[in-house]
C-alpha cells in the first residue's frame, strides 16, 4: 500500500515502516517480528491488552528506548524511507522530528512561556520576537492560547491536568515535528478534558502524522484512521495481530483474537 | 601591652636600641657577620620592611612570641608574623623541614636534633614551677620528693604530710619542651614520668586541670603562673624570677628560637629585635632576660 | 556542531569527577599505609598492637592501651546511647503526636550540627568537675563516654527512626487488630522487623564514636597508661594521632600513621557490618 | 481480654519511651542553654570585630577567626561544589548499573565513614608535607574538600533523583542532547536541593576541627594569604579552652557557633520545604 486517501487528502501510505522488528530488554523479548506501515497525515491507534508491547513499540519510533540500559533491537524502522537505527542518524534530530506526548502531563516546573520556548531555544532560536511568535502559534495550534495568553509567566504546574496536557502538545509542536507520538495521553484526564484533546488531535491530523497508544477502544474508534492490534504471545513477547483501517478493524475484524478483544471477551 | 611598649620605647629609642643589639650581638659572639650591612639598611628604611614570618612550636614561648610580634608589627606595619603552638618538638621539626621560618623551643636541642643544621638563638631563660591546687596544704617539696611523685612512687598526699588523697599527676605530652626540661632537671636520665599521668597539650590546659582538681600536681612555665594555682617551694626556694635569676631556683631552662641555618632578611630582623633592648624589655615581664 | 561537542565534553568531565571520591579513598589508603608501614616493620605488627607502653622518648611504641581506651569509650557510650536512642526513635516514629515530633526532630537535627569542640567544652567545664566528685581527676573514660553518648545519639535516633518508618502499616494494623496493646505491637512486631536498620544505626554510631577526636582530647585526660577503671584517664587512638603528629619525626611519626591504619581497619570493619545489616534490612522488607 | 499485667507493661514501656524523648530534649537544652547562658554576655560588637590576642591571654575578639573560617569555606566550596555536583550528575544521570558504578558507590560510602583525624593525617602527609603547602588555610581547605565530598555527592544526588523522570523524557523527546537536558532542566529543577547540600556542607565545615587541627596551623592572626596558617571559630574554641584560662571567651565563641548552627538548620529546613513544594508544583 503506497497511498491512502484519508481526511480528504492523499497521504503517503508508508510514512513509517517497521520491518521484521524484534526488540529485547536484556534476554527478555518484548516485541516479535513486527511489520507495519503507518500512513502520514493520519491518526494511527495502537491498541491491545496491558504488557503487549504497544508502548515499547511507540518508544522505538523516536528511540526513547536508547535510555534503557541493556535494550537491543533487530530489524528496521524507516521514517520516510530511512532507517532510524542507522549509525549516521542523529537521534537528537530524530526526536525533534518525532515528538512525544506522555501518559501523565509533564510540563517543566517553569513558566508556561518557558515551557514552550524551551525546545526552540535548545535548537538555537534565541531572539525574543521569534520565540514569542513560536509560543503563540504553538499554543494556538494546541487550542490553549485563549486560556493562558494572560498568564504566560505563571508556573505551568498551576494549570489543570487537561491544560497541562495541551501545553505538552504545544511544547511538542513548538519544534515543528512531522510525527507526534502519544502514549495514552488521556489516561490521567477527566472525560471533558479527554474530549478536548481528541478534538485537538483531529485538527492536528491535517498536518501531522499522529500515532496514539490507547487502552480506551472507544477512543481509538473515535479518533483514529487506522488501527493496529497488538497482543502478547505465550512467552510474553508482543506481536502484531491485525492492522487495517479503523472502520474495518472495529466492524469486521479478520482475526478471532481481535474480535474477542474488541467485543470485550478478554483484556 | 602595646600601650606600655609605646610608653617605654619610642621609635627613635628603638632605632638606637637596635644598634646596641647589633653591638651586643657581636660582643656576645652571636653570628651576625655578613648580614650586618643589609641589616643596617633595612633598619633605616624601617617603614618599608615587609613580608611574613611564621613562628611555631613551644606553647611556653608562644605568649611572649605573640607580644613580641605585636610590638614588631606595630613598628613595621607591612609585616605579618603568624604564631602557632604545637610544642617544642613541633618547633624543632618544623624549623628543620622549613614548614616554619622560626621554630620555638623551651628546651635545649636533643643529641639527635643537633645534626639538623639548626641555628640556636636564645630568647630568654625561664623557670619551671611545680603547681598544685589552691586547696592543697602541702606547700614545700624537695627535688627528690618531686622525682618520686612524678615517677609514681609516692602516690598519696598523706605521705608528704598532707591530707589523705591520691595524687593526680598532670604532665605535658611527650613533645613538650617544658616536659623535656623537667625530665632532664628533675627526673634524671633513667626515671620516666609515670604513665598514669594525665597529659595535657599546653601550659594553659595543664594549669586549668590542676586548678580544677584538688589532688593534682603539675608543672608549668613561670610565664603562666597566677593565683589560680599554688606554686610549690622547692628545696626551700620559692619559684620567683629573682630566685631563678640568682641561680638558687633549681629548674631553669632556656627559651629558644631556631632557624634553619643562619637567618637573613626579615627573619634576622625579627630575631635581632627580640634579642635587643626593646624585645628584652618585653621578655623581662614574665621571663628572665638574656641581657 | 558545538552542542554535540559540549555534550561529549560534559560527559567526560562528569565521568571523571564521578571517580574523585574513589581516587581520594585510594590516595588516603595509600598515604596512610605508605607512612605507617615502616613502623609496622620496625616495631613489628604484634608488638605495635599488643604492646602496652607508648614512650616515643625511649622508642617504645605499643598502642594496646589506646585501643582499649577507644573501645572502652565506644562501648560505654553505646550502653547509654542505644536504649535512649531507640526509645527516642520509637517515640518519633510510633508514639508521639505530630506536635511533639515537630519539637523533637529539629532538636535531634541540632544535636548533629553542634561542633564537637562545643561538646568537649561543655564536658570540660560542666562534666569534668561533676565526675571528679565521684573520684579521680574527672578526666576519665566515664566523662568521655557521656560526652560521646550525646554525640552519637542523633545517628542512632535518625537511622532507627527511618527503619521503623519503613515497616509497612499492615504489620501494625495486623497486630493491633489482634487486640495487642501498642507496646506489644512495638515489641512483638515493629522492633523485630526494624532490627536490621536499628543494628545499622548502632554500628554507624559506633563508627562515629571511635572516630571522634577533639572532644575526646578535651575530657579524657590523654594518659598513656592502661586504664583500670571507668574513672581512669585514658587515651584514644584518634587523640594519640592529633596530640603528637605535629612534632613527631621518624619512627614516631610512622607509628602515628600506623595508629591511623589500625583506626582505618576498625572503621572498615564497622562499615562492613553496617552494610550487612542494611542489606539484610532491605531484603527482609522486600520479602515482607 | 487484656490482662492487667499487659496494661501495666504498656504503661511502663510508654513511660520509658517518653522518658527517652524527654532526656534527649533535656540534654540539648542543657548543652545549648549552658553555652548560651555563659557565652551570650560575652558577645558584643567589640568581641565580633577585634582580633584575638592569641596565646596565653585569651583576650580579644574573634574577627580573624571569622575571616579564617570564611576563607576556608570559600576555597573549600570552590572545589567541592563543582566536583560534588559533577560526581552526583554522573551517578544519577550517566552511571550504568554495573560493577564500576558499584565500586564508586562503595568508595563514597566508605569515605563518608572515615574519621576526620584520618583525613587530617592524609592532608598532613600530602598537602602539608609532600606538596609543601605547609600549615595553611589552603591545606585545611583541600583536606576539608576530601572530607565533605561524600556528603556533597550523596545530598546532591538525592536532589537530582527527586527531579521527576518525566521531565527528562520530555526534554529528550523535544530533541535535546543529554547535556542540554541535564543543564537546562534537571540541574535548575534541583537547585534548591543542591543549595541545601551546600549549606549542609558549610555547617559541617564550620563544626569540623580534628582534620584542621593537624593541617591548618592554628595561628590566631588575621590571615593575609591562603598559604598562611589560620584558625577557624571551632579551632579557636579548642585553643581557648585548652591553652588559656579564658573559659568565658571560649563560651562566647561557642555561643556564636551554636547561633550559626541554629540559623543554618533553620535555613536548611526552610529550603527543603520549598523544594518539596516546588517539585509538587505548589509554588
Amino acid at each position: 500500500m503506497t497511498e491512502y486517501n484519508l481526511n480528504g487528502q492523499t497521504c503517503r501510505g508508508d510514512k513509517i515502516k517497521a520491518k521484521n522488528l524484534n526488540f529485547y530488554y536484556g534476554s527478555f523479548q518484548a516485541l516479535r517480528d513486527i511489520n507495519l506501515d503507518i500512513p502520514g497525515c493520519a491518526i494511527t491507534a495502537i491498541i491491545g491488552p496491558s504488557g503487549c508491547g504497544k508502548s515499547s513499540f511507540l518508544r522505538l519510533l523516536n528511540r526513547m528506548n536508547d535510555l534503557i540500559y541493556g535494550s537491543r533491537i533487530e530489524g528496521t524502522i524507516e521514517l520516510d524511507g530511512k532507517n532510524i537505527f542507522d549509525k549516521e542518524v542523529d537521534v537528537v534530530d530524530l526526536r525533534k522530528n518525532v515528538g512525544m506526548v506522555f501518559q501523565k502531563p509533564n510540563p517543566f516546573p517553569i513558566s508556561i512561556f518557558d515551557n514552550i520556548a524551551f525546545g526552540p531555544k535548545q535548537h538555537g532560536k534565541k531572539s525574543k520576537i521569534e520565540l514569542e511568535e513560536i509560543v503563540e502559534n504553538s499554543l494556538k495550534k494546541a487550542a490553549l492560547w485563549d486560556e493562558v495568553k494572560d498568564k504566560l509567566g505563571q508556573s505551568a504546574l498551576a494549570l489543570s491536568g487537561g491544560q497541562q496536557q495541551r501545553l505538552c502538545i504545544a511544547r511538542v509542536l513548538s519544534v515543528e515535528p512531522q510525527v507526534i507520538l502519544m502514549d495514552e495521553p488521556c489516561s490521567a484526564l477527566d472525560p471533558m478534558a479527554t474530549l478536548k484533546i481528541e478534538d485537538l488531535m483531529r485538527t492536528l491530523a491535517k498536518n501531522y502524522t499522529i500515532i496514539i497508544v490507547t487502552h480506551n477502544m472507544q477512543q481509538a474508534a473515535r479518533v483514529s484512521d487506522t488501527t493496529a492490534f497488538f497482543m502478547m504471545e505465550p512467552d510474553r513477547a508482543g506481536s502484531l495481530v491485525e492492522y487495517g483501517l479503523t472502520s474495518e478493524i472495529f466492524t469486521n475484524p479478520k482475526d478471532k483474537r481481535t474480535e474477542d478483544y474488541i467485543t470485550g471477551r478478554f483484556g | 601591652m602595646k600601650e606600655t611598649l609605646k610608653n617605654r620605647v619610642s621609635r627613635r629609642e628603638f632605632l638606637a636600641g637596635t644598634g646596641v643589639v647589633l653591638l651586643s650581638g657581636l660582643l656576645g659572639g652571636c653570628k651576625s657577620g655578613g648580614a650586618e650591612g643589609t641589616t643596617t639598611k633595612t633598619v633605616t628604611e624601617s617603614g618599608e620592611l615587609s613580608g611574613t614570618i611564621s613562628i611555631g612550636g613551644s606553647t611556653t614561648v608562644q605568649p611572649v612570641s605573640e607580644t613580641l610580634s605585636n610590638a614588631f608589627m606595630e613598628i613595621f606595619p607591612q609585616t605579618t608574623v603568624t604564631i602557632t603552638g604545637g610544642g617544642s618538638s613541633v618547633g624543632v621539626k618544623s624549623a628543620a623541614d622549613g614548614t616554619l621560618d622560626i621554630g620555638a623551643s623551651s628546651r635545649e636541642l636533643k643529641e639527635s636534633e643537633e645534626s639538623l643544621g639548626l641555628e640556636v638563638h636564645i630568647l630568654a631563660y625561664d623557670g619551671i614551677a611545680v603547681i598544685t591546687n589552691t586547696s592543697q596544704t602541702v606547700k614545700e617539696l624537695t627535688l627528690e620528693q618531686l622525682k618520686q611523685i612524678f615517677a609514681g612512687e609516692i602516690t598519696n598526699w598523706n605521705e608528704l604530710g598532707g591530707a589523705d588523697g591520691d595524687i593526680v599527676v598532670v604532665a605535658r605530652e611527650e613533645g613538650s619542651g617544658t616536659r623535656g626540661a623537667f625530665e632532664e632537671m628533675v627526673m634524671g636520665k633513667d626515671t620516666l614520668i609515670t604513665d598514669r599521668a594525665i597529659l595535657q597539650s599546653s601550659n594553659g590546659a595543664l594549669k586549668t586541670t590542676v586548678a580544677g582538681s584538688s589532688n593534682a600536681i603539675g608543672f608549668i612555665s613561670f610565664g603562666y603562673l597566677d593565683s589560680n594555682v599554688n606554686s610549690i617551694v622547692i628545696n626551700e626556694v620559692e619559684a620567683t624570677v629573682e630566685n631563678a635569676k640568682n641561680g638558687t631556683y633549681p629548674i631553669v631552662r632556656p627559651l629558644l628560637y631556631l632557624t634553619k641555618g643562619e637567618p637573613d632578611g626579615l627573619v634576622k630582623k625579627y630575631i635581632d629585635f627580640c634579642r635587643g633592648i626593646a624585645g628584652q624589655a618585653i621578655v623581662a615581664e614574665d621571663y628572665i632576660s638574656i641581657l | 556542531m558545538t552542542r554535540y561537542f559540549t555534550d561529549k565534553l560534559a560527559k567526560y568531565i562528569v565521568f571523571i569527577s564521578g571517580f574523585t571520591a574513589v581516587v581520594i579513598l585510594l590516595l588516603i589508603a595509600l598515604f596512610i599505609l605508605r607512612e605507617g608501614l615502616p613502623a609496622f616493620s620496625e616495631i613489628g605488627v604484634f608488638d605495635f598492637i599488643f604492646g602496652n607502653v607508648w614512650r616515643p622518648g625511649i622508642d617504645q611504641y605499643g598502642i594496646l592501651s589506646m585501643i582499649v581506651g577507644s573501645i572502652a569509650v565506644t562501648i560505654v557510650s553505646m550502653i547509654m546511647a542505644v536504649p535512649l536512642g531507640i526509645a527516642c526513635a520509637i517515640l518519633l516514629a510510633e508514639v508521639a503526636p505530630s506536635k511533639v515530633r515537630n519539637i523533637l526532630r529539629p532538636a535531634v537535627e541540632l544535636l548533629v550540627g553542634i561542633p564537637s569542640v562545643v561538646y568537649g567544652l561543655v564536658g570540660l567545664v560542666l562534666l569534668v568537675p561533676i565526675v571528679s566528685n565521684i573520684g579521680g581527676s574527672g578526666f576519665s573514660i566515664l566523662t568521655a563516654s557521656i560526652v560521646l553518648m550525646v554525640m552519637v545519639l542523633p545517628t542512632i535516633i535518625s537511622i532507627s527512626e527511618d527503619s521503623i518508618r519503613a515497616i509497612p502499616a499492615s504489620y501494625r494494623e495486623g497486630a493491633l487488630a489482634l487486640g495487642a496493646t501498642k507496646w506489644q505491637t512495638i515489641k512483638g512486631v515493629i522492633l523485630p522487623a526494624a532490627k536490621s536498620g536499628i543494628g545499622a544505626g548502632v554500628v554507624l554510631g559506633m563508627g562515629r564514636a571511635i572516630g571522634e577526636t577533639m572532644a575526646m582530647i578535651m575530657v579524657i585526660g590523654n594518659s598513656i597508661a592502661f586504664p583500670n577503671s571507668l574513672l581512669d584517664a585514658a587515651r584514644t587512638l584518634t587523640g594519640n594521632i592529633a596530640l603528637e603528629i605535629n612534632y613527631a619525626t621518624g619512627t614516631h611519626e610512622s607509628a602515628l600513621f600506623a595508629t591511623g591504619v589500625v583506626l582505618f581497619v576498625f572503621i572498615l570493619l564497622l562499615n562492613s557490618v553496617a552494610t550487612v545489616f542494611l542489606k539484610r534490612g532491605s531484603n527482609a522488607q522486600r520479602l515482607g | 481480654m487484656l490482662n492487667v499485667s499487659a496494661k501495666q507493661t504498656q504503661k511502663l514501656a510508654m513511660a520509658g519511651i517518653w522518658g527517652g524523648g524527654v532526656i534527649t530534649l533535656l540534654l540539648l537544652i542543657v548543652i545549648i542553654g549552658y553555652v548560651l547562658l555563659q557565652g551570650l554576655p560575652g558577645i558584643n560588637w567589640e568581641f565580633l570585630t577585634t582580633n584575638p590576642k592569641g596565646g596565653l591571654s585569651g583576650e580579644g575578639g574573634i574577627l580573624s577567626t571569622v575571616v579564617s573560617t570564611l576563607y576556608l569555606i570559600g576555597i573549600t566550596l570552590v572545589l567541592l561544589v563543582p566536583i560534588g555536583i559533577g560526581s552526583a550528575v554522573y551517578l544519577s544521570e550517566y552511571a550504568p548499573n554495573n560493577r564500576l558504578t558499584r565500586i564508586i558507590r562503595y568508595g563514597i560510602e566508605t569515605l563518608a565513614g572515615i574519621p576526620s583525624i584520618i583525613f587530617g593525617l592524609f592532608g598532613y602527609a600530602l598537602f602539608v608535607t609532600v606538596l609543601s603547602f605547609n600549615f595553611s588555610i589552603l591545606s585545611g581547605a583541600l583536606t576539608l574538600v576530601c572530607l565533605l565530598l561524600p556528603t556533597m555527592i550523596t545530598t546532591t544526588e538525592e536532589a537530582l533523583k527527586a527531579v521527576s523522570y518525566s521531565y527528562r523524557e520530555a526534554a529528550l523527546a523535544l530533541g535535546t542532547t543529554k547535556w542540554q537536558m541535564i543543564s537546562r532542566i534537571v540541574l535548575p529543577s534541583a537547585i534548591p536541593g543542591i543549595v541545601t547540600a551546600v549549606i549542609l556542607c558549610i555547617g559541617r565545615a564550620i563544626g569540623e576541627t580534628a582534620c584542621l587541627y593537624v593541617t591548618m596551623g592554628g595561628s590566631a592572626a588575621m590571615p593575609s594569604s591562603l598559604l598562611e596558617g589560620g584558625r577557624t571559630l571551632s579551632l579557636h574554641v579548642f585553643y581557648l579552652a585548652m591553652e588559656t584560662n579564658a573559659m568565658d571567651k571560649a563560651m562566647a565563641t561557642a555561643a556564636v557557633l551554636i547561633i550559626i548552627i541554629i540559623l543554618i538548620n533553620a535555613l536548611t529546613n526552610l529550603l527543603a520545604g520549598r523544594f518539596q513544594k516546588r517539585l509538587k508544583g505548589i509554588s
